[in-house]
């Protein structure tokens, strides 16, 4: 994506002319942040990114960042964002989403585009809330959850993200938080050299309707005892001074000294390891795992779509209109006839 | 043996009588390959040098048990030696392969016609499974008719004896000695069938061998011969000069979406989810590869929309086809492309509904909901096809008005075109005008993402364009592409959204009037019921009635000058296969004329003397008030 | 200060002076609790006996940063002593929160109103937020108003001076000091509001202490009394005897379709997905579990009206409820429920398109695509809300169409009628007529799952019922229910499906008309466009115009009776709030009149000066053509 | 669902009168008859039961079964079905539906009906093809696979449908095979028996399509080499004379003598043995599992919808409509004013 010709950018030149427009301390400011400033520190080209969301607070996104940028509608940023990178795999195509935007309206979308394996990225806000309609629950909020369409509280157990994605067939799944910076861009920086579809789940806290939801994991304080990274070839280790680690005993994790802890991979052949560790986020006695649960090769949809094109070509020659047109059986009447 | 023509002239005992047209339905069971049997005569008739004109009549999606009614599959064809435009209201000649197919059909063989039945095919279990309670090679059914009857089984079984076949093969071949028949019956050559036959099972000899054998086995059964009392011809028709090709409307339309996306130097990118009757575009494009055609079959209509969508946004063609209940599903993202400007193709090749409808049968009842069909002041350019042979012409046109307007283009076609076939007259492809896309690639100081030619057009910039960058979407938006809630903005937007789709008017022709420029009627029809109009209209003239025919192939925005026309006519006659939703259209844009609307509903198209008769009821009903 | 009415009348110094009607718009950051204020305003004022109606206006959804334009909430109302129907063109008074609020809505105030602005937001900074070069209260501005500067940051920090609640609280009572200002001009009661304080905040006692001092404080702040010279005085209205209640539109059809659901008998199934502005119905409904109601929030819009369906072919009510792009896409669905014959409310609270458009806007522009918006000819009722007022007893009217018919049925309302308020006169409920249903559960000789009773509904069968069961779908089907692809059938059922709909006529009300019953206008209006045209048509009359009014609540099909109405006007003016769509369906149903469209698409509603201008516009132009 | 009243029903009395219309062959009659045959067995109450269905052929089910029955739009069933059930609780709703119809437009409301757990049986016939519109391929067809719309073969990488329901949060899930009416029998009452959603996929032979897409797998002379029945509770073993056998190792599975073989647990915490198994369906060398991969208890959703009905009445008192209608400030303009 780097081009040496171009002076090198700064995050605010990956900021539009567009007014943001989120309530004040809304976690959606902490990611363009991080986001800027990646697509700045990686020297990415604005002309050659595209960003394509569909609609929710989440998906105001692209509006906001100074590359092309398609706000389309509800749920269909995936199918969208098909297109673009199937007619031109030389664009470096983000999609933004939100809960309910992805797992609710589009979850066929999400699912079709994760088994296609484009080679895009997908940064799914996940606030458990439907943001912009000011607040009911979503797919991801936990049963019980009191909101203005549910005031008994909701009966629908949640989605995983997590474990969504790789039930269908994620070549690539990671979760990061909004609140942290640093475990952000390193979460960009593996979603993008991953060749193949990388979905990134982050949560983020929706301030207004559905304020500090996950505070009890994330906030500095209580961080580093309530998450574990999972962070690909190094032990499952977690704490505030490292000290607490994770090991599979058969199908089942526990937690164990540090020195004790398994070693994470996240390119197993099956994906049943990722589906265990994501199975702890409703156990207070787990830390939650973020981090890359899942990171393997396959191939890539645009580059087969354009392999054929190529291979028929190859095979068959450039194709001429008049071979389509003057097909098959053609006979004349001669003027004379006439 | 009679036809339309030919009736008058007392058939004689002669050896080879001269036919100006001939109409025959070929009908058996959906195994019994009914519809090669008259693809394969279609052919030979075209290469022959007949005019043509065939209907399929398939059975319901799903193979019905064999022996059954509803699995009976049909396949009829007009050909002739002067021009023709129906395939024909009644067969002068049936061939029924079982009761079944007797049944359904002969009640539409016009009388006296010829029925060739396949009498090994009416033992009692075959009548049972065609719940025929008497035998109606017996019962009295046939009376009226000419019966030929073959026991074709044993013919094949016999012409087949020494193919190493198995004998539920060897029956397979019933259909291509049936053909041989008809061949001799009318005099058409064995060679082209003889030739696909070989191409058609390259690598397999004893299937060639043996409905080769069968097919000539046919040709040759010299008792049969006896029976017909003599050998029919049908001389070739003078077409205009050309060159021609038979094609079905599916694949002319396929072609024609390759031909605009060249023409406008885009790359086509097609997504579409399979649908009954539409699959065979998407289908057809699929093969066309090496043309640089992409395409997507994607999760569901919506898909196939949004990622059309997502092409044309990222500078490709993006187009997307589908039938009925995939067409009400797109509306939501129709307007997405209608306010973000895109450039977009939408097929729909209409079938039977509402809802599932009858997926194999024909209906035109996707009118009004292409112009309206989606929440908010949406407009968008609306084309129809009418037969085959053009919808190449007009799909091209669909992506001009595309390309040049910045808009989602909806081409409505229909199951009677999409199956249906007749010869093309080839077009002279260096004559076809382009209309070559011209990205913009700087910032001009006036620059504005939606900005205006004089179209009303806005600019189109493709993402990878440096120091182009923008953003779009489906919320109300400033000339800059940024978001507005202006109340100003909104009515100037609405207001240039509406213009920019009438402007479409602008480019096209104003159709002409067949017949007399005025009169007591003008029949104005659209879509697939053209051929039947055209002729109608000419029977009712001959018949000393002052009517004119016009014929819409762009039904939105309605062409310049149809309001003059229209008042040189005492009335304006619609006849649609739907629920008058042409003269509801009509009656909104041109309000002042007298508009009589004439539907029929049935999934089956018009028959000629239908029209007829209605065209004569109005104008005596009329001449009454008067 | 003035108001439309006494405005004549010299407004001299006297203490405390009588208005007929005033209109006030309180703005401020959508922080600043306009919305809140306004409500307690509207509400006192009713409870005071005054009419009113009021015009929330919002940002768009997502909080604009606090300062900026695109951030500021207005809520405009007017209260009257006479009978009114709008919430006024122009305010008489403007209370302006910040710089952003002052420059957004001061070209609405009317020539001479009274402008009340916070001096102490009037920063540097906070001029900068709001895009102000230089100071409006300094730069000529405000030149022809009367302005009444008031600092009312520090103003409630010195009556909040011992409240324990932190300075960035005490500042959030801002908005209630200044109510209880407005509520001593306009000499209101402060009970209502102080207890409806205790409720809102039972509990936090420092919340409801701060904010009541503060209203009080407002009430009592001499000096500003002066600048005001004197009291006003809206006295109580002349409303019709009865009991009232203040109802918003989302609110009132949510209970009318409890009602409606109990009136024939049925529990009430409302599946729906949150859409802006019609969550609150989905909403409200959750909040009715103890009668009986089930809500479903489905995982889209498609989801939504499948599970409705499901839920009345089980043998319950269901209702499904969205707005413009959910209508969209639910059109397939809407097909099936129409070919199964099954009833169902859909509820459409419109807004500006197309696509995601405006949302938070005003629009009346699905009218044609709910009529006409699904593939094949899938006819359906369409009923329209016309304000808060009778959405209860239309939402009814849907209900009852729906079970007699056995249809599907539209429920039209739009922004401005959703979140309006206005008092309601409420219904004697042991008056209401009971349609209750009564599901077929033996089979008669004759019974046949798609047979038909007078109206050319099909018996309703609830699956549980041993002995009748029934496969339903969306394919075309026989009186059986069982699948058939017979052409005659097809036409059949085209036909009854169309018929029946329009059977629904028989059992409406014709409209009727407001002023002399012919003339030279009729002007035709639907939805919430009623106040205004009432009041624009009596200020033409009162001009000595020669026009008349109705308004339409069914818009398909339409009342009987019409064209006879129609006729004896020269012309029918159509004002709606979208591009022509109630002219094109009038023209198409009843051809033979002289339609004149008159259409404003801002996202905002028409103003009666407009609408009469345009009365005024249209009769003198036919009278020199004349 | 039985109901002593009634005479014994026989598989007959399942029939409707509604002529059956498959192509000769195909595999939906045997699922049919199974299901005839099952309804007669469980003593089913015909008009307790209904049946619905999306577009396909698989979906033309539901006319052939003398129950009630709603064939409803393409991809819709779930959500159809949904209304049916928490409308009245007492019916017993199956969901028959296609490969195509549940995976590809359908995907998003079959994993929403999954998560809710409404307790309904889903019996999706997976033929790998589109059989009604002819023959394209489908979400569970192989890649490479040659078709009408996909002449050089198809590239998407297709969904494993037990994962996908896996991921989808869902209670029940297995797998049976047209051919083997013993199996399916089995299978369909474990299905009922199963408290919540229900999902069977059942291996379906197109034979004018997709002819024998997996007979490698499933004909009678090679099905117990290439089988696994997962039995909960039993030991995994397989084989024409049961001698051989699977047993985990970490996260991998490797085939092992009979007597070597882990027993099969359907209901552990986490998915991930059940995720593990199902991976083995591509790899030649491991056998197809067939049986209950997962059985697992969770609340139901009509029931607690209900269940807020009853509760809100109890503590509020049944609602008038009058509390409705006249609630909040009413006030009264008498006569006399007017
Ligand atoms: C077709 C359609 N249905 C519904 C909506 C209303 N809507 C807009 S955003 C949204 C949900 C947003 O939730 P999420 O995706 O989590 O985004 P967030 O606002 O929480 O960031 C809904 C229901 C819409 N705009 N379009
Ligand atoms: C909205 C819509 N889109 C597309 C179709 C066409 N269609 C009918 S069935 C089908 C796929 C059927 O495949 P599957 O679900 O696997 O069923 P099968 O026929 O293989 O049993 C399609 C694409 C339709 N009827 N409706
Ligand atoms: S509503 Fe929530 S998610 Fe949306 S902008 Fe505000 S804080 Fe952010
Ligand atoms: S097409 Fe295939 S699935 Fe459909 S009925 Fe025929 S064999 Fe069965
Ligand atoms: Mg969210
Ligand atoms: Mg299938």
């Amino acid at each position: 994506m780097t081009d040496v010709e171009r002076p090198k950018l700064t995050k605010k030149d990956f900021a539009s002319d567009q007014e943001v427009r989120w309530c004040p301390g809304c976690g959606d400011y902490a990611i363009l942040n991080a986001l800027q400033r990646y697509m700045a520190e990686t020297e990415a080209d604005p002309a050659k990114t595209v960003f394509v969301s569909g609609i929710g607070c989440s998906s105001r996104f692209p509006y906001y960042m100074n590359t092309y940028g398609f706000h389309t509608i509800h749920g269909r940023a995936p199918a969208v964002a098909t297109g673009v990178k199937v007619a031109n795999p030389e664009l470096d195509v983000w999609i933004v989403t939100g809960d309910g935007d992805s797992l609710s309206i589009g979850g066929n979308h999400l699912a079709h585009i994760l088994r296609r394996n484009l080679d895009v990225n997908i940064l799914m806000f996940n606030n458990e809330i439907y943001g912009l309609t000011k607040g009911q629950y979503s797919p991801t909020s936990p049963v019980g959850t009191k909101k203005k369409s549910t005031p008994m509280g909701s009966i629908d157990r949640p989605f995983e993200p997590v474990q969504f994605a790789l039930g269908s067939q994620a070549t690539f799944v990671a979760r990061t938080i909004d609140q942290d910076q640093k475990h952000m861009s390193k979460t960009l920086a593996a979603a993008a050299a991953h060749r193949g579809t990388s979905f990134i789940e982050v949560l983020q806290n929706c301030v207004i309707f559905n304020k500090d939801f996950y505070a009890s994991t994330v906030e500095k304080k209580v961080r580093p005892e309530r998450t574990i990274d999972l962070s690909p070839g190094n032990p499952l280790v977690y704490g505030g001074d490292s000290d607490k680690g994770l090991r599979f005993r058969g199908f089942e994790v526990e937690r164990c000294a540090a020195d004790e802890a398994d070693v994470w991979h996240s390119d197993t052949q099956s994906p049943a390891p990722a589906v265990l560790l994501s199975g702890m986020r409703d156990d207070e006695q787990m830390p939650v795992p973020i981090g890359v649960f899942r990171n393997v090769e396959a191939p890539i949809y645009e580059t087969g779509v354009h392999a054929q094109v190529e291979d028929a070509i190859a095979r068959k020659g450039e194709g001429d209109l008049r071979d389509l047109v003057y097909a098959g059986e053609v006979w004349t009447v001669p003027a004379d006839e006439a | 043996m009679t036809s339309t023509s030919a009736q008058n002239t007392s058939a004689g005992e002669l050896p080879l009588q001269q036919l100006d047209r001939v109409v025959i339905r070929f009908a058996g069971d959906s195994g019994d390959g009914m519809q090669v049997t008259g693809n394969q005569f279609t052919r030979t008739s075209a290469l022959f040098g007949n005019d043509l004109a065939t209907l399929p009549d398939f059975p319901a999606e799903i193979r019905a048990p064999a022996g059954t009614r509803p699995g009976v599959s049909g396949f009829q064809l007009q050909f002739s030696a002067s021009d023709i435009h129906t395939p024909g209201d009644q067969p002068d000649v049936l061939v029924a392969m079982n009761p079944a197919a007797l049944m359904v059909n002969i009640g539409s063989l016009k009388a006296g016609g010829v029925v060739i039945v396949n009498t090994d095919a009416f033992k009692a279990t075959d009548l049972r499974k065609a719940k025929c309670d008497t035998n109606p090679l017996e019962d009295g059914t046939l009376d009226g008719f000419r019966v030929i009857e073959v026991d074709i089984n044993t013919r094949v079984g016999e012409a087949l004896a020494d193919s190493p076949l198995s004998n539920r093969d060897k029956q397979r071949c019933k259909n291509f000695y049936t053909l041989g028949l008809m061949y001799w019956v009318y005099s058409r050559p064995l060679e082209p069938t003889l030739e696909w036959l070989e191409k058609k099972f390259a690598g397999k000899d004893d299937l060639i061998e043996a409905n080769q054998t069968a097919l000539k086995a046919g040709y040759n059964s010299g008792d049969i011969r006896e029976l017909f009392q003599g050998q029919y011809e049908v001389p070739k028709a003078k077409l205009a000069p050309g060159t021609y090709r038979n094609v079905m409307g599916n694949q002319a339309l396929a072609i024609g979406l390759v031909a605009g996306a060249r023409l406008a130097g885009l790359q086509p990118v097609f997504c579409s989810y399979p649908i009954t009757p539409a699959s065979g575009v998407l289908e057809s494009l699929a093969a066309y590869k090496n043309h640089g055609v992409v395409t997507i079959q994607s999760e569901d209509e919506i898909a196939a929309i949004c990622s059309a969508i997502g092409a044309s946004f990222a500078g490709t063609l993006g187009m997307t086809g589908t039938s009925g209940p995939g067409m009400a599903l797109k509306g939501e993202a129709m307007g997405l492309a209608i306010a973000t400007e895109l450039p977009l193709v939408i097929v729909d090749v209409q079938r039977a509904g509402p809802s599932t409808g009858m997926p194999t049968k024909v209906e035109q009842s996707d009118l009004l909901s292409s112009i309206y069909g989606r929440n908010g002041d949406a407009p968008m350019p609306v084309v129809a096809i009418s037969k085959p042979s053009d919808a190449f012409e007009l799909s091209i046109e669909a992506c001009r008005i595309a390309v040049q307007y910045m808009t989602p283009v909806i081409l409505l076609s229909d199951n009677f075109i999409a199956n249906g076939a007749e010869p093309w007259q080839l077009p002279d492809l260096d004559a076809l005008q382009r209309f070559d896309v011209e990205f913009t690639t700087e910032k001009t100081d006036d620059f504005l993402s939606f900005g205006r030619d004089d179209k009303l057009a806005r600019p189109w910039v493709k993402p990878g364009t440096p120091g182009m960058e923008f953003r779009i979407g489906g919320l109300e938006k400033a000339p800059t592409s940024n978001i507005s809630y202006d109340p100003d903005n909104h009515q100037r937007m609405t207001d240039i959204r509406h213009q920019k789709v009438r402007n479409v008017a602008d480019t096209i022709p104003t159709p002409t009037v067949d017949g007399p420029d005025s009169g007591d009627l003008l029949v104005v029809g659209w879509g697939s019921t053209v051929g039947i109009l055209t002729q109608a209209v000419e029977t009712a003239r001959a018949k000393g009635l002052s009517v004119s025919r016009m014929h819409l192939t762009h039904v939105w925005p309605l062409p310049h000058g149809l309001d003059e026309i229209f008042s040189r006519f005492d009335g304006i006659l619609v006849p649609e296969m739907n629920v008058a939703q042409m003269t509801v259209l009509l009656r909104g844009e041109l309000p002042d004329h007298d508009y009589i609307p004439y539907n029929k509903v049935t999934g089956q198209p018009f028959l000629v003397a239908e029209v007829v008769t209605e065209i004569e009821r109005v104008l005596t009903e009329r001449s009454k008030k008067a």
